[in-house]
């Protein structure tokens, strides 16, 4: 499955300084649809270079990062169980506090 | 004052004229703008820029929060401040490019640090709030005084060369807690001071706040509510997303909450994002 | 002076601190700003917070055109005139203001209209031009001058509660003319003296103006070549949309134009557009 | 085929001021696609109310006028001959010189 991938708000540093990543991706063995679950642990695994903490906790993201599916909150999808679709647009935006 | 019963001034009338002649604005627009007060916390980056077109559009009551003095290194990014004023603090100096601007509106001064001990008192003068701070735990005891008083709270934030902006507490909307419950890993959290930030980042950003606070004030528009603005500048590239709802779970907005006046005046801000509320000076060795 | 190569000198690295920390942007880009010369023409509404960024930002040099005065109606938007300047020129009142933020750089004063006669030789001691006017035959007049002496543009333009921003003739991108190769009819040219304008918008706009030119100067990220920023200010929604290429048939900048310097300094921008390239003073009759 | 136009930079005013459309439009008797062409004409009689002249010169927008047909100048997508299909959003902008 064909997604694009954004970070930003520092994110990006933790994957290269890259914020743009066209990926493909499929469910895991033996499921049909792909979640936010399995992107996330893909992610992890394939993207997240340095300092794993910085982007999750636990199997979730950390406190202060916003996901968006195709531009609206993942608390309006089904956060972790939300099932991705081809072509979505996943963005992951750490809380800035700066001024 | 004025006979027409919209409180304008043929000075005003004048001075706003362009306001004026805007059908989606109008008289009742201006009218709405000069009966509302504003508090802008933060004279800094965002600061700047906020409360030079608040001033210049005639709100009626303008606010200024900070306990800062301006420094050679904020006038790269602060407009408000100039070259004469460093040294000074920053909410004379902002108070000064205010009134000089417009000298037909109310600016007060409050010289002091946003603390839970002076929070309510200063906050309750005012309709709107604009959050133009630098820290997280501000960012959280700004959220929840404006929701123990039910004000509005435009908030901005800018770094490096990006920027985020929301209207948070408007309207049914959800608080800054409603999405952020938990506080960030005090490692996640940097400010311009460590981090740098592009001068006109917090320019685009700080403007687009003073736009958000005239809207609510002058009563026109959909302001940013439950919506996210998020901009990239080195790309020029801008996301409007669409956020969550009010959480019936918030520790500070939800059903169960009615956080009071006193629990509000007792909490630990610091201790909670283990983050202090002022920044300390930059040691910069770049030779 | 500085022996390190990068023309930064203590007190530079001081002011700019905020910039050099930026890995994106760094010693490198303001070392570029700093060898840069940017024109903006205009010293008004969009001009205004253009002019204090750049000046505020280290821009070597920056040349502001304008024959207008400060009047009391320009400040409910024009932030860098205060009620001190109301009758001098602009050009000299945004002049001091930039001086009063950043003295470190030059400032150049062109007190003049921007005329075909004047318009090559001014423009062609800057490197990048910033287009803050407010009238179709400027805008046609700046295209075609930037084209003919291949400079990139930076157009911004905003009237009521919108608010356009490109950059033109950059990199083999279209110009102005590319995308609007015949002038609009007269009863389609509002300004913001007949129409009013709600006076942030300009604010916004602006900001990103100075932005655009911050990164052709400094050369970093992906300016607004080839794209356009639509922003409407009520209902909070920005558009960044994908434009036109350079048009071959472009009577400026296509392949068998080679619009010379002589064609542009007899062309008739007045009577090409049908529109004059200075305002009449506005007669508002609300009471 | 349903489609969303929305008007800006003044073109609003031609119609009742209201910025956003979401129409139903069926291609022309007879013909299987619907193109901007025909669209103009089927705005012009139905959405536009004052001062047509302000909109369209000729069968084409009249000079000044930027149309964007998802995100994108119809000049790129074929500007007249365009082929809209469900759910495409296409923008009329009057271009602004104000400052
Ligand atoms: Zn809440
Ligand atoms: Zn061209």
């Amino acid at each position: 499955m064909q997604l694009t991938l954004e970070f930003g708000g520092g994110l990006e540093l933790l994957c290269d300084s890259v914020k743009i990543h066209k990926i493909n991706v499929d469910p895991e063995a033996g499921v049909e649809k792909l979640t936010m679950k399995h992107l996330l642990a893909w992610v992890r695994t394939n993207l997240i270079k340095e300092r794993p903490e910085m982007f999750m906790k636990g199997d979730s993201v950390r406190p202060g990062v916003l996901v968006l599916v195709n531009d609206c909150d993942w608390e309006l999808t089904g956060q972790l169980d939300t099932t991705l679709e081809e072509k979505d647009v996943v963005v992951f935006i750490s809380t800035l506090h700066g001024g | 004052d004025s006979s027409f019963g919209h409180g304008l001034s043929p000075n005003m009338i004048y001075r706003y004229s362009r306001h004026l002649l805007l059908p989606s604005f109008g008289v009742q627009g201006q009218s709405n703008l000069v009966k509302s007060s504003i508090l802008v916390v933060g004279a800094g980056g965002l600061g700047a820029p906020a409360l030079l077109y608040l001033a210049a559009c005639g709100v009626g009551r303008l606010g200024i929060v900070d306990h800062d003095i301006v420094e050679l290194n904020n006038l790269h990014r602060q407009i408000i401040h100039t070259e004469a004023y460093i040294g000074w603090s920053k909410v004379e100096s902002a108070a000064a490019a205010c009134r000089s601007v417009n000298s037909t509106i109310q600016i007060v001064e409050h010289k002091e640090a946003f603390r839970t001990s002076n929070a309510l008192e200063i906050m309750s003068k005012y309709d709107i709030v604009v959050d133009a701070t630098d820290n997280v735990p501000s960012r959280y005891m700004i959220n929840d005084c404006c929701v123990v008083l039910g004000k509005p709270l435009v908030s901005g934030a800018a770094l490096g060369m990006e920027g985020q902006l929301t209207v948070y507490n408007y309207n049914g909307g959800p608080c800054y807690r409603c999405l952020f419950p938990v506080p960030p890993p005090t490692t996640a959290c940097q400010r311009c001071s460590d981090s740098g930030v592009l001068g006109v980042v917090p320019g685009v950003i700080g403007c687009l706040q003073a736009l958000e606070a005239i809207k609510i004030a002058s009563v026109i528009g959909e302001p940013l509510s439950g919506r996210m603005l998020l901009f990239d500048a080195l790309s020029a590239r801008i996301r409007i997303v669409k956020l969550r709802e009010r959480s019936s779970q918030c520790k500070a907005c939800g059903e169960n909450a009615a956080l009071t006046q006193q629990q509000f005046q007792n909490f630990d801000y610091e201790k909670f994002t283990q983050s202090p509320l002022s920044t300390s000076p930059l040691k910069l060795n770049l030779l």
